[in-house]
């Protein structure tokens, strides 16, 4: 497929002007992670002005991002940041570019996605049960996978996990509405990613 | 039967190359109307406007077409001509064959033609025109200025040094406005109330002037050179010409709680006060919310200590009425109010810093107080929480400035000088503190100033980042500032004592309806628009109406004086004559057709049209009609377009006018 | 006889074309062009008005009433108007007008709108030439003649 | 008072405290919940992370269900589901194209009528000064720090609830039922909702900062109205404390919990037993 590799697609997907940033970096001054983060807000916004989107959308910074919205609620430019991250990961993941230390965030947003494709609503334990497998058959923070495991009894124990949960009557629908999101291909999800790698 | 002469111009060979002046001549001989048609080779010339003044009179016409070059080269040329033969000079039109014509089409056949049809079109207005006498207005010779900051007082004493009186009017109790509070100023850090308060005295001394203080305009009538201004003065309580400015009454006041306006809340004053030491005139005002005689009826202590016996409770607001034939508005700034957002404000406050809420979170005019010899601390930088030393200051650009998304998109224009100064000031103060200045670009456009703020950086040690804060919390007494060095590419977070905000220049409060009462324009910040930002900047849309300082737009002292001697240049030239006159190609509007709708009104962008009422014999309303004011019609025609009863016509351009020429080109 | 008609007989289809332009800017532009000697084809006949905001739909018909193949209306750019605001009520309008000259049955491609600034003279001769060009293509504009004649 | 009710996947999950905490609450307090009948998940931070539409449709289907079921005002007690849905609303409302392709995705006329409301809201709607009314117990000795977390009132354009940098609302609630809550700086930082399963050591990182915070400003316990916020600062506190050598002890209530106590109801049947930091 033709990926159309340019600022429009983040702009379309994020519904906010790139040019409009101003550099000022009151992004990334509140982002709450910056100091994880090996390209700052601002810097991100910066390359999609130079039209260096796949310097943009390799950046593990995109990953670490929590979707706080501190940064749109502040810009003095109305800039929507976090929408702009939102839109970079969707293109890092429809391009493949994504570094494997992202891969777990976007597993289990995937994972959790595909959960309620076939839930309807999200299926807790499902998840949870899925995305560690996934993380461990992908070789990815295996003591963390046994750290959490932990918990899974306590919770139990407190009837915060339930072994079943209460699915949609039409579960059928929303499988559909996923099809019809996904379809147009660019602004959907493309290859791999929700359906195809976790189908399987 | 109308008498044109049409008189064909060869301009050497610039228009006879091109064009066949003999034949354009004698096919102009047999346009309807047409007496005459003659040519000449310089129109221009002495010998060519003696041939048109010789025509005019010997075959007695009654319309004149001059057809040669643009009416912007020679139109007042040939009027002139026109009048010395006793012809007036409305009754002249002009048919551009040079510019239009000769120039631009060298086929000479077609711009024969084209001529020939220039020329039929001015022959065809020419027969509507009709002959004008300059509009002449009468001019009272005195002025008024609104507003007593830095630039008021440069402009009224301007004029009063002319020889022209001054009503010169301040809301406050006192003139100087904001740059009486200042510390030092850039770009030569020479203390500010040094320079000002002789300028401040002069304007209380001078025979010219009559200085209106506790005071506002409350109505404005009339039109240019001829205004007619009621003036509300409010009650201050004090009679000011027996009051010897002894003080006694503020010393003994008991109600001591109220903030200093002067020192921006940092400090108190007493219920009967003058502003600072300085005040002009230098005599007290009662606040009226914070006398215990005024609100509680008991205590006048301060009238028991007045030997002059100037103290008058009693007091009650004034309406004073003057005659003016122009109005300087010099109501200068505000700072934007950063703190929460307030509850009708369009501009959404800023909740991030803190303003407001923590007390060493503060604006760069309290700064300026906290620097201040006169200030609340006696020059000493204590910060308000606690009065200590801070020795890590962090001063913020651009608060609310280029900030679109709460409400101001434009650039304050001082606060990158004011910043440099601050931290150069600090840096004198407190030797061993560290100034830090957060930044998005540097502005710094004026004479010698790159160099100050370079000296603030190079020499007195500022530490400068490139990036906006994003938020300020308060831990343990001190302040957390959250921002970015966008050179370095790094978050940086700085422990800091005290916070200044330089917030953006806002237009002083109550502009809008000021401005709605002399007709000038504002624009959606409220700043005043000036008629032309590059020929006409102290001038407005509203003639005799006349703007300086900051109340037009964020603005330094040395611009707000050049700008207030500007505009009173400006009022001294209209004041140079006895009567003004006015060009008489304006608007006019038949009555007797008017339908009152006032689409003509809403669409003047002069203000030019009021309202008329008629009456019958009986003195009752029969209806309301629109009417021009010659005094402000400038001649735009927009009048004429809107208005749908076709009551409303231009002078000059007429719609018999145009449809004529348009007519007869069938 | 009007030149108009000389044209049009001597050397196939000739528009006629009325510019409606205002005195401080357009037609300051108009002037430039002279001053340079930028050619420009003979169908145009300027009507100065002080303002392009004294000009209304009327005047626009009226043109066509008498028989131009194309309307020209030129001002200030906006923001620039000599009268300041005035080229901003006629800008309002002029939104208008398209919609009522449809209204009318007047081919709307016929009237042109432009802003031409005092120093552009170049600009002045690069619209007329356009617009004269476009409409010798267009042909000559019988329709609404045709409607006022009826 | 009857209100539509959107429970969403956290309140039917691990988080059905939150659950039985509101709807003992509001029940007291007379507000009748009516839960929208086969709703689906709002599709949170994965779905506008990874698919803008979905992002859309999915909160759009539940808004469509609640305009067939002719309710004016669903109450989402999680803020992100109550974000998207309101954020799902604006889009829609803007868009008119957008709107009939949406509605054609998820098979029903959507067109945004319903509002969208938060816990706290709901609160208001009743009056603090008629929980005031009818509250048995003071709430003395509770000096919580209130956190908003950040989707509460973020982005402020679109949940458009309380003063985005100060928010009070809890603070005025809870002060008026005798508890005394802390000023304090991280009201409205991010505890890393969306990151709990799959970047822990942020969630870590974030939790150790609040919960620092609260506690270096006095508080003894926090209030939170989110169901995230509660995991990561609550069921995660041990995790935190492992991680970062600390020792916080910090009981968190939902504002819903605080309330119901205040109105007399058992710490049972609100659901706090089953927190995993237990007041001693
Ligand atoms: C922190 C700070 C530091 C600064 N430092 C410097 C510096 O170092 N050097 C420098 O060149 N500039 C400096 N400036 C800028 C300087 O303050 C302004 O350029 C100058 O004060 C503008 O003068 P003005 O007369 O136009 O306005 P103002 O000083 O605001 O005076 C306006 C006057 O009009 C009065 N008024 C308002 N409305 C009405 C009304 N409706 N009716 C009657 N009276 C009214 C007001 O009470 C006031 O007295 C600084 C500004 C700030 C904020
Ligand atoms: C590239 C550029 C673009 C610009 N664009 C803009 C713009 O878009 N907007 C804007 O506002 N400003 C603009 N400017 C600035 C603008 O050109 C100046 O502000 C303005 O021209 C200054 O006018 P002046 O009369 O002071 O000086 P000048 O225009 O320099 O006029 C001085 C005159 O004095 C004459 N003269 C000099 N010495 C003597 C002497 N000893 N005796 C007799 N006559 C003498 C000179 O011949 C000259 O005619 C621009 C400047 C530049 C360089
Ligand atoms: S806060 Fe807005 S304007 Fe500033 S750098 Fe970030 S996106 Fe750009
Ligand atoms: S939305 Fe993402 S980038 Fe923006 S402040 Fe929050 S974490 Fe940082
Ligand atoms: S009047 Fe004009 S056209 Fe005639 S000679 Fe003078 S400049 Fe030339
Ligand atoms: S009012 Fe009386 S006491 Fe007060 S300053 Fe004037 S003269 Fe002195
Ligand atoms: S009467 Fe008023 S002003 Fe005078 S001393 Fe008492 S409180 Fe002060
Ligand atoms: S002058 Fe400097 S600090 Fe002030 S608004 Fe402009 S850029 Fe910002
Ligand atoms: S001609 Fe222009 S200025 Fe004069 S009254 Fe009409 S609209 Fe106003
Ligand atoms: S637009 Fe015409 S009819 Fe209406 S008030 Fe003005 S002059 Fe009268």
């Amino acid at each position: 497929m033709t990926h159309n590799l340019d600022l429009n697609s983040v702009e379309e997907l994020a519904h906010t002007r790139v040019h409009d940033c101003y550099q000022c970096g009151k992004c990334s001054a509140g982002c709450p992670v910056v100091e994880r983060m090996d390209i700052l807000p601002n810097q991100l916004l910066r390359l999609l002005q130079l039209g260096r989107l796949e310097k943009a959308m390799a950046a593990g910074a995109i990953w670490e991002c929590v979707s706080c919205m501190t940064c749109t609620t502040r810009c003095p430019k109305s800039v929507d940041c976090a929408g702009i991250l939102d839109a970079l990961r969707q293109l890092s993941i429809e391009h493949d570019v994504a570094s494997p230390a992202q891969r777990r965030t976007i597993l289990f947003q995937q994972t959790f996605l595909d959960n309620i494709r076939r839930n309807g609503r999200l299926a807790e334990l499902d998840l949870v049960r899925k995305f560690k497998t996934q993380g461990f058959l992908d070789d990815l923070s295996v003591p963390q996978l046994f750290k959490d495991a932990l918990l899974g009894p306590q919770m139990l124990r407190r009837g915060k996990l339930h072994l079943r949960s209460r699915r949609v009557k039409d579960r059928k629908l929303v499988g559909r509405i996923f099809a019809r999101c996904m379809a147009d291909n660019g602004r959907g999800n493309g290859h791999g990613g929700i359906q195809g790698e976790l189908e399987a | 039967m109308p008498r044109i002469g049409v008189f064909t111009c060869w301009c050497g060979e610039n228009i006879a190359r091109n064009v066949d002046v003999q034949s354009v001549s004698e096919q102009a001989a047999q346009l309807p109307g047409v007496r005459c048609s003659q040519t000449c080779k310089y129109m221009c010339s002495d010998p060519g406007q003696k041939l048109i003044r010789d025509t005019i009179a010997a075959e007695q016409l009654d319309g004149v077409v001059i057809a040669s070059c643009s009416p912007h080269m020679h139109l007042k040329t040939f009027r002139k001509a026109a009048a010395q033969a006793g012809l007036n000079p409305y009754l002249i039109e002009m048919a551009n064959i040079r510019e239009h014509c000769s120039w631009v089409h060298p086929d000479k056949a077609r711009a024969t033609a084209k001529a020939v049809d220039l020329i039929r079109m001015a022959a065809a207005k020419v027969r509507h025109n009709r002959a004008l006498e300059p509009i002449k207005v009468p001019v009272t010779r005195k002025a008024l200025v609104v507003g007593g900051g830095v630039a008021g007082i440069q402009a009224a004493l301007d004029l009063a040094d002319a020889g022209i009186p001054v009503a010169l009017v301040e809301r406050e109790p006192s003139i100087g406005g904001k740059m009486a509070g200042l510390s030092e100023t850039f770009p030569t850090l020479d203390c500010s109330q040094c320079i000002l308060t002789p300028r401040m005295v002069e304007v209380a001394q001078h025979p010219n002037i009559t200085l209106y203080t506790c005071s506002e305009v409350e109505q404005v009538e009339g039109y240019v050179g001829n205004f007619q201004v009621t003036i509300r003065k409010r009650a201050r309580y004090i009679d000011i010409d027996k009051c010897t400015g002894c003080g006694q009454c503020w010393n003994v006041c008991p109600s001591k709680k109220t903030p200093s306006e002067f020192d921006y809340g940092m400090g108190n004053r007493t219920a009967i006060y003058v502003p600072f030491p300085q005040a002009v005139p230098a005599r007290p005002v009662i606040d009226r919310d914070a006398c215990l005689r005024l609100t509680k009826g008991r205590c006048g202590l301060c009238a028991k200590k007045c030997q002059a016996g100037a103290i008058r409770f009693e007091d009650q607001d004034e309406l004073v009425r003057e005659d003016v034939g122009a109005v300087i508005v010099a109501t200068g700034y505000q700072l934007y109010e950063i703190g929460r957002r307030g509850e009708q404000d369009r501009l959404s406050g800023y909740g991030e810093y803190g303003y407001g809420q923590y007390p060493d979170v503060i604006s760069s005019l309290q700064f300026e107080r906290l620097l201040s010899a006169s200030g609340p601390t006696g020059g000493e930088l204590r910060r308000p929480s606690d009065g200590t030393i801070p020795k890590t200051v962090v001063f913020i650009s651009c608060v609310g400035s280029r900030d679109n998304a709460k409400g101001m998109s434009y650039c304050s224009k001082i606060c990158c000088m004011v910043n440099a100064k601050h931290t150069m000031l600090y840096k004198h103060k407190v030797h061993d503190g560290q100034a830090h200045v957060f930044y998005m670009d540097i502005r710094a456009g004026g004479k010698n100033y790159d160099e100050f703020v370079r000296r603030a950086i190079e020499q007195d040690g500022a530490h400068y980042h490139r990036g906006r804060v994003s938020k300020i919390t308060q831990e343990d007494g001190r302040l957390i500032v959250r921002g970015v060095d966008t050179l370095a590419g790094e978050p940086l977070t700085i422990v800091a004592d005290l916070v200044v905000l330089a917030s953006a220049m806002r237009p002083a409060a109550g502009v809008e309806e000021l401005a709605q009462k002399v007709n000038v324009g504002y624009d959606e910040f409220g700043f005043l628009c000036e008629s032309h930002p590059k020929l006409r900047p102290v001038e407005t849309n509203a003639a005799g109406v006349f703007v300086c300082g900051a109340c037009h737009g964020p603005k330094d002292i040395p611009e707000s004086v050049a700008q207030a001697s500007a505009a009173a240049g400006k009022v001294l030239l209209m004041f140079s004559r006895d009567q003004l006159h006015r060009e008489p190609e304006i608007a006019h509007i038949q009555e007797s057709h008017c339908a009152g709708c006032f689409a003509c009104r809403r669409g003047c962008p002069y203000h030019a049209i009021d309202a008329a009422e008629i009456r019958d014999r009986q003195g009752l309303l029969v209806r309301r009609v629109a009417r021009v004011n010659p005094g402000l019609c400038m001649g735009c025609g927009t009048c004429v377009a809107l208005c749908p009863s076709k009551s409303a016509d231009l002078e000059g351009f007429s719609e018999q006018q145009v449809y004529a020429m348009v007519e007869c080109l069938r | 006889m009007n030149a108009h008609a000389a044209e049009t007989s001597s050397n196939g289809f000739e528009p006629k074309i009325v510019a409606y332009v205002c005195n401080w800017c357009t037609y300051l532009g108009a002037d430039l062009a002279g001053t340079n000697r930028l050619e420009y084809p003979t169908n145009v006949r300027i009507v100065r008005l002080p303002c392009t905001g004294r000009i209304d739909f009327n005047l626009i018909v009226k043109a066509f009433e008498i028989g131009a193949d194309a309307v020209v209306v030129s001002g200030c750019h906006p923001g620039d108007c000599h009268y300041t605001s005035g080229n901003y009520h006629a800008r309002r309008r002029w939104m208008l007008f398209r919609e009522l000259l449809a209204t009318l049955g007047i081919d709307t491609d016929r009237v042109h709108f432009a802003w031409i600034s005092a120093a552009e003279g170049k600009k002045f001769q690069q619209v007329i030439s356009e617009i004269t060009a476009k409409t010798r293509e267009m042909g000559p504009y019988r329709a609404y003649r045709e409607i006022c004649e009826a | 008072m009857e209100i539509g009710y959107y429970p969403g996947c956290a309140l039917h999950g691990s988080s059905n405290d939150y659950e039985m905490s509101v709807r003992a609450c509001l029940s007291t307090l007379g507000v009748h919940l009516r839960e929208l009948d086969d709703w689906i998940c709002c599709g949170a931070t994965a779905a506008h992370s990874l698919n803008r539409k979905l992002a859309v449709a999915l909160p759009a289907r539940n808004l469509g269900l609640a305009e067939r079921d002719g309710m004016d005002e669903l109450l989402a007690p999680c803020p992100m589901c109550s974000a998207q849905l309101m954020k799902a609303r604006c889009v829609l409302a803007e868009d008119q194209a957008f709107r009939s392709e949406i509605s054609e995705i998820v098979e029903l006329k959507v067109r945004g009528t319903t509002r969208v409301c938060n816990l706290i809201q709901i609160f208001q709607r009743v009056g603090y000064e008629s929980i005031q009314k009818i509250a048995v117990q003071r709430l003395e000795g509770f000096r919580p720090a209130c956190y908003y977390g950040c989707l509460l009132t973020r982005p402020p354009g679109v949940v458009q609830f309380d003063d985005c940098e100060h928010p009070s609302s809890m603070e005025t609630l809870l002060k008026g039922l005798g508890a005394g809550p802390v000023e304090w700086n991280y009201k409205t930082e991010c505890c890393g909702a969306g990151m709990t399963m799959s970047n822990e050591s942020t969630v870590l990182e974030l939790g150790h900062r609040i919960l620092s915070n609260a506690a270096a400003h006095g508080a003894n316990c926090m209030v939170v109205a989110c169901p995230m916020c509660h995991v990561n600062l609550d069921m995660k506190q041990s995790a935190i404390n492992q991680r970062y050598s600390a020792a916080h002890d910090m009981v968190v209530y939902y504002l819903s919990d605080l309330v119901g106590l205040a109105l007399g109801i058992s710490p049972d049947a609100l659901g706090i037993p089953r927190h995993f930091v237990v007041r001693k």
